[in-house]
């Protein structure tokens, strides 16, 4: 029987320390794929967030650091900086990228760095139990809004994408979903972009992947996945934002 | 027949994700335990599975080790 | 009266409700009475227990370094409270997760195959109540009543079907625990 | 007082700093106390009160600064890291002469550390872990009661001195439930903008300016010796401690927080052994008892301080006691919590053989 | 005769601090002639940054606070928050409010804050001596871009209103310049509408002023002029970004 | 060493930095040190290193972070606003146990204070103004030749440790000029990537993981006892201090950095008029000299602690000298710098009217 | 005639920019020396101002305190 | 010998360029120099002075609280430091700006119209190095010549062509300082 799909050697055999259903890990096998097939594996060094993927470097065996929260990028920037052969990922949640970690972000995009954010924007801080992020729809019941966020009082969903793509430093853009297998398929495309832009030194690259959280959405994971499509997609629609030459 | 789908029971946590993509319906959750209390998902109907994997790519936990398609058979 | 109880399982297992009912009620009975939760990492799955201590008088420290009775509701957690235990004290076992006996020989043991039990009253999720009201019968920190009384507290709302099926739970426990301990 | 209601820590501490009339928290999430914005989340909006939830703990700190510009009684919750972060913005507070309250529940360190309760930011909270001369008036409760009745006090004294509060609790106790009894509601119809606050000159005769900058050296050190002034004043008239079994004691424990608590059942266990053991407990870290744990040194034997860190309030207890008798130390790190058995045998060590 | 222009009373009679020619003086005397026209003198509150105009509370005679370095958006949005009858104005520098305050300032303007920032561009660090700002051209010379701003090592300039046009939370973004009487009048219509934005409880609203720093351009005020003309307003065009109904 | 040249010592700071091999900076503008990375700014480019303007400190001193988890010799420089910010950072940087320098010239404070030379961060520099139990070598020069000298050092001691290593230095130091010496360059082509570094797992037979992340607080309790084992190391070798006029002194000086400079003159002043004074400098201030200080107790009558702060180091005088002798102390706060005059003028009152 | 600007000397330091934006030439930099050390502008040519308040909106010092336009004469 | 001299001013004056000249100078002559700038808040204009302390042995403190001798280049300079000067300490003034008298009676006091010297001399921007070089004249830290040397670190590719102006304005300063000293 010919083989079609296989678990990565590079995703370590410990289980991973998240909730049923949660789409974190499709995104560590995703980003273990594409570093086999690319052949980075040994180049590669992943700052990895605080938020539920704190523990990350446990499941995707590469050398690996643990930022403070929300600077991963900043992290990033000063490893890749001191040393530009390694290929440098910044792994990071929607609390710690959009909410705490933005100015790291914005500035690592805006000077170009030559680095790739994988931006896991799951609506809601995970870890800590379910508090708004800046990624929250209007309306949303989370353990802060607990009467639904308000956009007098809570703000508007931020659209991380949409504001980076006014900025020059970046060289690849996009928003994909984790919600079905043909996102993911998707997902996978924009990431080897993303990770092509660094490989070509073209210039910072970040990909915004809708994930769930169904533990805090209170859903079942099936369910989460609907609600994606249902009401978060149409929020934050999914698409290249910002693409260099040289990218594909 | 070999299995198409190889799960790895003890990784798996039971989230269900599999058996709602799977666009033929041979998988679904067994009345086993695994060693952390889930009852891991199983491919049912090894026949009627199509390899296309889409177990896999939404499976979270990387339960799924691998999907295989029989070789056409030889004319 | 002082009783230091740990009760320890996967999170999601219900193990911080059943700490917070006994605490509830101990209150309601007018003790002291002290409930100190540890999470794992994981938000789901992983590990958690909790220390409730009731007491008729004030209660120095909240920590329990070696509990006299223990409710261990996963494998995991019998490795990890075995060892500490004090010397006579009383491990209530949910045997559906725990293929392995107890080591120790100077403890009184209750093994229940509690998630079973469960699922036949009707909901898997009951587990927890189960081993509380065979923890409650024997060592008598509360009575099963003010047990029971205190449900309503936490199932509120939507949840408020599920308190006789608590309730059911609780009485299965205790009358476990009443045949456990008339056979010794 | 009413009737008692079991609560974690970190919800009793929300609902005692709004009955204390706390119209404001900005702050962000951190576990192990991230029950307590939580609660400020369902109860201030019903309240008509502000809850703010930051993009960091940086903007949190400044806009609690803001905040307390206007005069406004106002509060921000974190733990370690989130309160490392802070840090710049707490000395600014300082030389603004503006008050509000900040809530450490401690874990461990250093770095991301875990959640599990520590207390070794207490060089941090009581030595100024911001740059230049200042502090925080900084208590310590060691229950859950204590931090609520606290927490009352920890507004009236950042109104009154305008100055911040500091409550040192760790994160054993902002997760531990136990049942508690609250005060009365402070009446937050009686609250005036004060006179100095910027908040729009209005009908005011002058304008206010809040500022911590005064670039003349002279004029920057005239602010510093009012700073001083002041903390001067409170150091004469603030401090707290409870001297526990300490009237006849021949040994004395130190110990704060969480760690004091269990220093008590230490404290009975020696009396059961008939080893007269106190314990003296700061309730007001800074300003640190001195004279009163240095009065203790004509009496006791040794000091035996424990800490949930490498001794850190231990400096303070040997500088109050000034080599007049020996200070010992014991101490847990990165999260652990020692147990009254373990406290007691290291204390009977150095009572020795007898 | 009469009386065509007169220096508005809400400007002090200190003399200011900053260097001949330097534009923040403009900036001052618009802000000054708007709380007097549109009446909000005395329920003002100017959040003052750190930077060349430190010191503006001793030039603009309303209450005020000193903010620390970057954190003007975050002190204004708790003096709002906390009584948010008062007018609260962010007086912000591109060093201050683009580089160590973007975070502060992306989030008031996400959250809609009703504060409006006044957002001085002149392409550097003017109090600490003239370093690259995150607005510096590429090519420039500065202090610390000795060799002149390269998009590789030091990035691109960035463009605040452009960025936060994304945001939903915003009334009122607009550029304009301060290198001309025609250009000033202009920026005195921005503002005017910034204003309205808060007055009218609209949103969130800034005005990025392009500015000069003669003394670290190493010009005469005049040239500077010219070069704003020349240099930078190519680069960062004058324009309205967002305009919400009501502002007019 | 070449010949002399004149040079600001925040220029000089830089200069000594690329000698001594430092092959990264990551910072952001702060007067009164703005000279050093604008120096940096034009030497790293022209010597194929790395030099960047971060957006914040914070930003900053995660950079350096991740610079030094690739085994980079790596600095950040700043002054006290930007320091503050830096704590969170800094805890981070201590239990991952990475190396890197940081200069700290210290200005006028709390909040933004001014800008004049002031030494009011001595307690967050040694005690740790980040969470948990964590320290960082600190090194106070008093003249600019002598932070030249130590920034060799300071490299040095981070690599050996995996360890940061503050340079305590303070606005004075950063903006004056004075002739200075600079030693050979060290040899960088012989820098290795270290073993542990976290650089992409190339041919190496593990993988390696930088964290200060250990969820279990028994895990994290052994960090801990490692950092302290690290640190009793560093106590043990790496203790320096200047004992100046102190064969024969019947009173003691301290002070460290440019209070210490000032206070060798007003030793001189003494002598002159007869008057046995010296003065004890720690070169280290964190790890303290504290037995040096200890055994001086014996010797002299009293000792005189000289600070440009609220009486910091202090502490540590009194902690060291443990009550032996009296321990007087005299400061100028924010920024105001003491002239020997005043100085000395107060010396003759603690003497007496002999 | 009364002046059409108001310059106040010691509030000028001289920065030039009203002379540059006038658009009558009718101001220039004065030989005088103000207490800080500045030469202040003047208005030298008071008929030809066209009081168009050019040096008023792009002066930063508020040095130019007034500016006035004639009355239109009655006919 | 130890001499201490303040330079003050309004920033733009040139003040800290006149006293790093004589800082470079010194170090060439070999000697111990330190030269400590402070500035006001303003980047033009505003206050600006530096302490340059030169001395045949190590320099303790480089701060100087009662200058012997001050080049004072506006009024609020003058201010400032008349009160703090040594007894019989020099002031050298530069009397373009300083419109007022001198109060004290226990100093000398040499009082150069500077400004406009230097405007003859074709350049105000000189008027620093007038005042130094009769500074230098009358105290004599380094030599005359030796500040002309230093001039050449400073005033380096375009500036070059400033260098002759510049020693003349230093020898200008020191023949008013001589015709000051022999008027005496
Ligand atoms: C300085 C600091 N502040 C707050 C926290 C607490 N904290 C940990 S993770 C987290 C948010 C995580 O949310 P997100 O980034 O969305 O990741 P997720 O868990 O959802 O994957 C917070 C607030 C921290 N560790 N450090
Ligand atoms: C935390 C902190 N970091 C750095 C500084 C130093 N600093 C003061 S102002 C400034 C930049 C000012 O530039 P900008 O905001 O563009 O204002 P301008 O002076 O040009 O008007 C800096 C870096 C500080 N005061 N605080
Ligand atoms: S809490 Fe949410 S984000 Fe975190 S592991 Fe669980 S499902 Fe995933
Ligand atoms: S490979 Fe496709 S058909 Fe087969 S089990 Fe998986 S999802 Fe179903
Ligand atoms: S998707 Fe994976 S973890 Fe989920 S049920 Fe299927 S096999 Fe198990
Ligand atoms: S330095 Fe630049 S921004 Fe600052 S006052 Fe001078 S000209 Fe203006």
């Amino acid at each position: 029987m010919k083989l079609i799909y296989k678990k990565p050697d590079t995703i370590t055999e410990r289980d991973t320390t998240y909730c049923p259903g949660c789409p974190h890990g499709i995104a560590h096998r995703l980003i273990a794929e594409l570093l086999e097939e690319m052949d980075l594996v040994k180049k590669t060094v992943i700052v990895w967030p605080v938020g539920c993927s704190v523990f990350g470097y446990y499941f995707i065996a590469t050398d690996a650091v643990e930022a403070a929260h929300g600077r991963a990028c900043a992290m990033a920037t000063g490893i890749k900086r001191a040393h530009p052969e390694s290929f440098v990922i910044s792994y990071q949640g929607d609390g710690d990228l959009a909410s705490i970690g933005i100015a790291e972000a914005v500035h690592a995009a805006a000077r170009g760095e030559r680095i790739s954010v994988v931006y896991i924007n799951n609506g809601n801080y995970g870890m800590t139990g379910g508090q708004m992020a800046p990624t929250t729809l209007i309306g949303q019941v989370t353990t802060t809004t607990p009467y639904g966020r308000k956009p007098e009082l809570n703000g508007f969903p931020m659209h991380v994408p949409e504001m980076f793509a006014a900025l020059d430093g970046p060289a690849y853009i996009a928003r994909a979903a984790l919600d079905s297998p043909q996102h993911i398929i998707q997902a996978k495309k924009f990431l080897r972009k993303a990770f092509t832009a660094q490989k070509n030194n073209l210039g910072f690259s970040l990909v915004e992947l809708i994930s769930a959280c169904p533990t805090n959405w209170k859903m079942t994971p099936v369910e989460a996945m609907e609600r994606i499509r249902k009401q978060v997609l149409p929020v934050f629609p999914i698409g290249e934002f910002k693409v260099a030459k040289g990218v594909e | 027949m070999e299995k198409k789908v190889i799960i790895n029971e003890e990784r798996c946590k039971s989230c269900g994700l599999c058996v709602s993509v799977c666009p033929k319906h041979v998988l679904r959750i067994s009345d086993r335990i695994n060693s952390k209390g889930y009852h891991p998902a199983e491919l049912f109907d090894n026949e009627n599975c199509i390899s296309c994997g889409f177990c896999y790519l939404i499976c979270p936990d990387m339960a799924i080790e691998e999907v295989r398609r029989p070789e056409p058979v030889k004319k | 009266m002082e009783k230091k109880l740990v009760i320890a399982g996967f999170g999601g297992q219900g193990v911080m409700l059943a700490g917070e009912l006994l605490a509830e009620a101990a209150k309601d009975e007018g003790k002291f009475v002290t409930f100190l939760p540890s999470y794992g990492p994981e938000m789901r799955g992983g590990t958690a227990n909790c220390d409730v201590i009731v007491s008729d008088k004030p209660i120095a420290s909240p920590v329990i370094a070696h509990p006299q009775a223990a409710i261990i509701m996963n494998l995991p957690s019998l490795d990890k409270f075995e060892p500490l235990m004090e010397k006579d004290g009383l491990l209530i076992l949910n045997k559906t997760l725990i293929p392995r006996e107890v080591k120790r020989t100077d403890l009184r043991v209750l093994q229940i195959d509690a998630q079973t039990v469960a699922r036949e009253l009707g909901n898997e999720k009951a587990t927890n109540m189960i081993l509380l009201g065979a923890y409650a019968e024997i060592e008598k920190p509360v009575k099963l009543e003010s047990l029971k009384n205190a449900l309503k507290h936490f199932l509120t709302g939507k949840k408020e079907v599920l308190i006789p099926l608590n309730e059911k739970a609780l009485e299965k426990g205790a009358e476990i625990a009443r045949e456990f301990l008339g056979g010794k | 007082m009413g009737e008692k209601v079991l609560m974690k820590g970190a919800e009793a501490i929300a609902e005692a700093a709004i009955r204390a009339g706390c119209m404001a928290f900005f702050g962000y999430p951190i576990t192990p106390q991230n029950e307590t914005p939580e609660y400020f989340s369902r109860r201030m909006p019903e309240l008509g009160r502000v809850f703010l939830q930051a993009e960091s703990e940086v903007a949190a700190i400044n806009m609690v600064y803001g905040a307390a510009c206007t005069g406004t009684r106002v509060i921000t919750t974190s733990s370690s890291p989130g309160i490392s972060l802070m840090q710049e913005g707490f000395s600014y507070i300082a030389n603004s002469n503006v008050g509000c309250v900040v809530v450490n529940a401690m874990r461990g360190g250093p770095g991301l550390g875990d959640i599990a309760p520590a207390q070794a930011d207490y060089f941090q909270a009581t030595k100024g872990g911001g740059h230049g001369d200042y502090h925080s008036i900084v208590l310590a409760p060691h229950t859950i009661q204590e931090t609520v009745d606290l927490m009352y006090d920890a507004f009236d004294l950042a109104d009154k001195y305008r100055i911040m509060v500091v409550m040192l609790v760790d994160g054993l106790m902002g997760q531990m439930m136990e049942p508690v009894e609250f005060k009365e509601w402070v009446d937050v119809k009686k609250f005036k903008t004060p006179e100095w606050a910027t908040v729009g000159q209005g009908d005011r005769d002058h304008r206010n300016i809040i500022t911590s900058l005064e670039i003349l050296p002279e004029g920057l050190e005239k602010m510093n010796l009012a700073l001083q002034a002041k903390y001067k004043k409170i150091k004469e008239n603030e401090v707290r401690l409870e001297e526990y079994e300490m009237d006849d004691a021949e040994y004395a424990l130190t110990a704060f927080g969480t760690v004091a608590r269990i220093a008590k059942t230490v404290v009975e266990m020696a009396r059961k052994d008939g080893i007269k053991l106190g314990l003296i407990r700061p309730i007001t870290v800074w300003p640190f008892p001195e004279k009163e744990v240095a009065k203790r040194a004509d009496q006791v034997k040794f000091f035996f301080d424990v800490e949930m860190n490498e001794g850190q309030m231990l400096e303070d207890v040997k500088l109050a006691v000034n080599g007049k008798k020996p200070v010992h130390y014991y101490g847990r790190l990165g999260g652990v919590v020692p147990t009254a058995e373990e406290i007691y045998g290291e204390f009977k060590k150095l009572v020795g053989g007898k």
